[in-house]
């Protein structure tokens, strides 16, 4: 992309992870407020992948994430108060406050969750790329995973699925060296994922996930292949979780030094000095951001709880719902 | 009883016949499992597709339960309208995260924006000698599910009939073939097409017992049926058809009528589907019955290999003449 | 009621113990799961066991729930006795094949030969706002399952003492934790070692209905038969604890006093294990009951995130109380 | 193996393969008889496999075999009476008649089945040979398998766990280049199997199929190091199945001439040739296994049916079985 260097795209990247950082930051404080409830998997840290990979889709491909997947949604275009109240469990949520923070849906966005079953994700995406190859339509679908997917049974039946049919998937690896307090080296026998990928006979490549263009660089090429119809494409984002696995995480797994290691390589951070921007101007930024989030926060707030007479919609399609279950007592 | 001229053919042609009318009527139709494509399916139901429609919609998969069931909700989420064969329900625990994880809960958790039309076919039940890994009924374990609907098509008709239904439900469809069925002869009417997945029919009509039963122990029960009114039994053979949502009109309406139940299970008796039949008619027609509820299972054994060990271990005619007997009153009394 | 002294405790640490105690009496024994080592169990069940017994018994394994579940079947043809622990039943579903295609199966496959002496621990149910994917109460799925033992602690007792007898039996045992059972708090005597797990629990004798039930809503009928006793109903709760084989024994004898049963499960509705009490009770007792049978379950939709959904959609104190009243004869009649 | 080089091990190996041959063309021929029923996969074409892995192990190491296990089960010294009783459902059979075809075992012969689900024998294998480990035994356990099995799930996941806890287990994927009807080409993206192999990081070969003393020698040299304790081994076999995948296949996906090439490469023609096997050596031999297997099926044929008011054995161990179903109605 040549907007790419640019200095309003630098902004417009740093914009958008900060507002994943304060956005998930504010969840943390929510979460101790008991605003939101149930698990809560924060993304700091790992900011520069949703976001670099996000500025190498279109509108119209579509997305698969886990839940993991806030920084994914708002780099996606979903807008902050959709996410917020989703987050609060309240009816004007982007899933209607059913999935909460690990299930985020966007229809119009082909924003396809938020699945909590780790590598359960992955025969979904080879499904949706299928259909576009079946219908004629040049689009990639974009898998998000962990490294802990890579050791479960459908991630193989996945990447070889893809790559048999040479359908368009982005498989997108973020690899944070941890699935919760398992270190890749504890869960694979061999910790070279390219290599691994590129066993199923699929084009594959890894990143600095903590430099955000050199991901949306890594992003563009690894589009630009599976759209030209090469077949699916698997790229490594190397990264890391800055906090606990979850809100209950005690984190006894990892040193603290190792972590602040990694917090020198501070995504933000790093594109800031990259693309030297200043104190004032970060701050207009920051500012504008917090204002979005405090908006977020107050428009979760005034959020409604949906009718508990409602408890049983959404099961079957409304048309349905009468016919369903015609002897029901 | 259609007046259209009929023809003879057999079950497994009837799926065939209903799985190459959904490919001509809508070109987002395809096809895809293990070997249904050069093999010709397993049970040889796909024979003759892939020439005739070419692997794009006639799509052979690898051994990958999981992944292909996978794409079919995908693909299905993609606007396709998969028909995803498992070749047998054996093989679908495989791809069990898939059904119940995603297919059954993401109109849900997505708030009702996600769709999920897509049709899983498998093979299912014993009979076979196929032994003890090979001969699973695991239809009431789906039906336990909601997000998902069950149908078991055990007639000719409703194999021909049930699959473009399905196709047009927006919502994930599981298809139960028992296996034993698919050389089963029929008549067929020329025109025959779509049928309604909604009601359970009456395939014969009594007035002293209610016999309910799905797929290929239809059979059985009729023969049983048969056999008691000799003796001047009159049993009154529901065929469920439609396992998830059950439908409870037409089974009410037998027992406040015959005040007797037996349910008849290819399933392993204990937490069969049976059990939830039994349990709702004793819940909702309790003041409707003259004696307890009843039912005919398996065995609680996995099927052993052995015609006469497989024989005993699932339901038979003559159990099912049995279990009746037991439930009518002394002949002295009547 | 020991005369030993007592300490206070909570169930996490009760199963902690047991764990510790199984491995320090059997060298066969080890325990096998995703972060049970290093991050100290996602429910900090197994804290501090990696230091104590080192990565050889204590073993973390990858996310691979179907190869690590078939290797623990592995191990325990091989000689030894795995713990393995499945973080929640949710995940289970991707070992499904190799528990009921394998562990459940090869002993009769062979004739007898094999044994599977394997425990699979797993968290289950609701009531955290984990929502759809994370929220499954399937333990009636396994009870369906020939080969298979279901054990369900409800209490730090059951918590404390099942896992060595589970441990003991030479087939496979499911044993079931509730995830809001962990942080509960209560007494356990100094010497309190393994326990039965053959019988089911009255755990309080009452006269005019029958109250059964599993796991954490043993607390909820707990306390609606409390409410009830206020209106001079009083309610026998019975602890199934093993779902596999059930004790029909203790539910017969209540029901022969009561009357009236109702079933509280916080599996959804249809097909959960409920409705095999049920079906039971109305094949086998049927003359005894003076009401319908009736149950409590879960709504038939996948587990909604916000609070006051996944409340209204699983049992409730108040609904069971709502339940038996409504079985109760009108006051006038008493 | 020293002996290997022998003709008395040349006449052992033909002896061994030949008795899979005659005993399975027997059983087809049972199996029309209607002696037989049920699932009936035979090995024909591919003996060499079976009976040069069985000279590289040792009676304390373990098997675990597929649905297509008859070879396995009588080159590991599983009597031909007690199998042909088995695949006659008789309960003198090794299995007491309940297994059938599909499901052959022996306890004293460490042969763990004869298991139906593709690819569901490798997470057993994995913990015989952890039990082994934690036991403090060397042993090795072997895992035989076909080419279809390598797209489950559950081959990658066995694959890593073993590799990544270095246990004793010898992969031995018998690659006859169908699954069914699917040819692994249709199968696999990527139908380099050692390739794949080598990506968890465990060493891995491929032989000829059908020299079975290149089998022999490949095996040896991989229990070898598994022995050594470098952890599992992968080996291919290059075969060939002559038959139909079952008694229910119309061979539809396969041209008679491809069968006609293998079949020039008949493993016990083969073998003949190189080691200079006479006709009247052969027929001698021969003459002995065809007893061998008449005697066999007169064994299956006195063989008697369990009564049927047993049918709920085996399902818990005897001790357990009064008190397993408390109230049982
Ligand atoms: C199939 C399955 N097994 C276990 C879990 C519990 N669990 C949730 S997240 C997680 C770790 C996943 O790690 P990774 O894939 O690296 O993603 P990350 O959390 O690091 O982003 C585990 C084990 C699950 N959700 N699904
Ligand atoms: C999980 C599973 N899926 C499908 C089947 C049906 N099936 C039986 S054998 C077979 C082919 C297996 O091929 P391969 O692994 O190459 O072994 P081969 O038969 O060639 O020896 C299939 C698909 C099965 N038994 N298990
Ligand atoms: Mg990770
Ligand atoms: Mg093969």
């Amino acid at each position: 992309m040549t907007t790419m260097q640019t200095s309003d795209h630098a902004r417009h990247l740093l914009r958008e992870m900060l507002r994943v950082r304060r956005f998930e930051e504010t969840c943390a404080e929510m979460y101790s407020a008991g605003k939101i409830r149930g698990f809560l998997h924060l993304y700091i840290g790992e900011e520069a992948v949703a976001v670099g990979v996000m500025q190498a889709l279109r509108p119209d491909d579509a997305i698969v994430a886990t839940y993991r997947e806030h920084g994914h949604a708002l780099a996606r275009g979903i807008s902050a108060n959709a996410l917020m109240a989703e987050m609060f469990g309240k009816q004007e949520g982007c899933s209607g406050g059913r999935g909460g923070s690990m299930h985020v849906f966007d229809a119009a966005a082909r924003f396809y969750g938020g699945n909590a079953i780790v590598a359960g994700g992955l025969p979904v995406a080879v499904g949706l790329a299928l259909a576009d190859v079946l219908a004629g339509r040049q689009r990639v679908t974009t898998c998000f995973f962990g490294d802990g997917a890579v050791a479960e049974g459908e991630f193989h039946e996945s990447m070889n699925l893809a790559a048999l049919w040479k359908l368009p998937v982005l498989f997108l690896c973020e690899n944070n060296l941890y699935a919760m307090g398992t270190h890749i080296e504890r869960a694979l026998s061999q910790q070279d994922l390219p290599a691994k990928a590129r066993t199923y006979g699929m084009p594959a490549d890894s990143v600095d996930g903590m430099d955000v263009m050199a991901v949306e660089a890594a992003a563009g090429k690894a589009v630009a292949s599976v759209k030209a119809g090469n077949g699916p494409c698997f790229l490594e984002a190397r990264t890391y979780r800055f906090r606990a696995h979850s809100m209950f995480d005690a984190e006894l797994y990892r040193e603290k030094a190792e972590v602040e290691e990694w917090r020198k390589r501070d995504p933000i951070v790093l594109l800031r000095e990259r693309r030297r921007i200043g104190d004032a101007e970060f701050a207009a930024i920051d500012a504008a951001v917090l204002g979005e989030i405090a908006a977020a926060v107050a428009f979760a707030e005034a959020g409604t709880w949906e009718p508990i007479e409602q408890l049983t919609r959404h099961v079957y399609a409304p048309a349905q719902e009468g016919a369903r279950e015609p002897g029901a007592s | 009883m259609s007046l259209a001229p009929v023809n003879r053919t057999t079950y497994r042609e009837a799926v065939r016949e209903a799985i190459r009318e959904a490919i001509r009527r809508d070109p987002r139709v395809f096809l895809m499992g293990e070997d249904v494509g050069r093999y010709g399916g397993a049970y040889a139901v796909s024979k003759g597709l892939l020439a005739e429609f070419g692997p794009e919609r006639i799509r052979d998969t690898p051994l990958s339960e999981s992944a292909f069931v996978g794409a079919g909700i995908g693909a299905a989420l993609g606007g396709a309208r998969p028909i995803v064969e498992v070749m047998t329900v054996n093989f679908s625990l495989l791809a069990l995260d898939q059904i119940v994880n995603n297919a059954a809960t993401l109109r849900h958790m997505s708030g009702g924006q996600m769709s999920v039309p897509l049709v899983i076919r498998m093979a299912t039940g014993a009979g076979r000698q196929l032994a003890a890994q090979h001969a699973h009924s695991l239809e009431g374990w789906f039906a336990h599910v909601p997000g998902l609907r069950i149908v078991v098509p055990a007639t000719i008709e409703d194999a021909r009939g049930m699959l473009w239904t399905a196709l047009e439900d927006p919502d994930p469809v599981l298809m139960f073939e028992h296996q034993t069925l698919y050389n089963m002869e029929g008549e067929l009417a020329e025109n025959a097409g779509p049928v309604d997945i909604d009601r359970a029919a009456v395939r014969r009509p009594g007035r002293d017992v209610t016999l309910i039963t799905y797929g290929a122990t239809l059979f059985k029960t009729l023969a049983a049926a048969a056999t008691l009114a000799g003796e001047g039994i009159e049993g009154e053979v529901i065929d469920l058809r439609t396992l998830r949502p059950l439908d409870m009109n037409t089974i009410f309406a037998s027992v406040r009528k015959t005040r007797r139940v037996v349910v008849i299970d290819e399933g392993w008796r204990s937490g069969s589907l049976s059990a939830e039949i039994l349990a709702r008619v004793a819940e909702s027609a309790f003041y409707d019955l003259d004696a307890p509820v009843a039912r005919v299972c398996s065995a609680e054994v996995p099927i052993p290999y052995p015609r006469h060990l497989e024989d005993a271990a699932v339901p038979q005619s003559a159990a099912i003449v049995e279990a009746v007997r037991a439930l009518m009153p002394a002949p002295v009394s009547r």
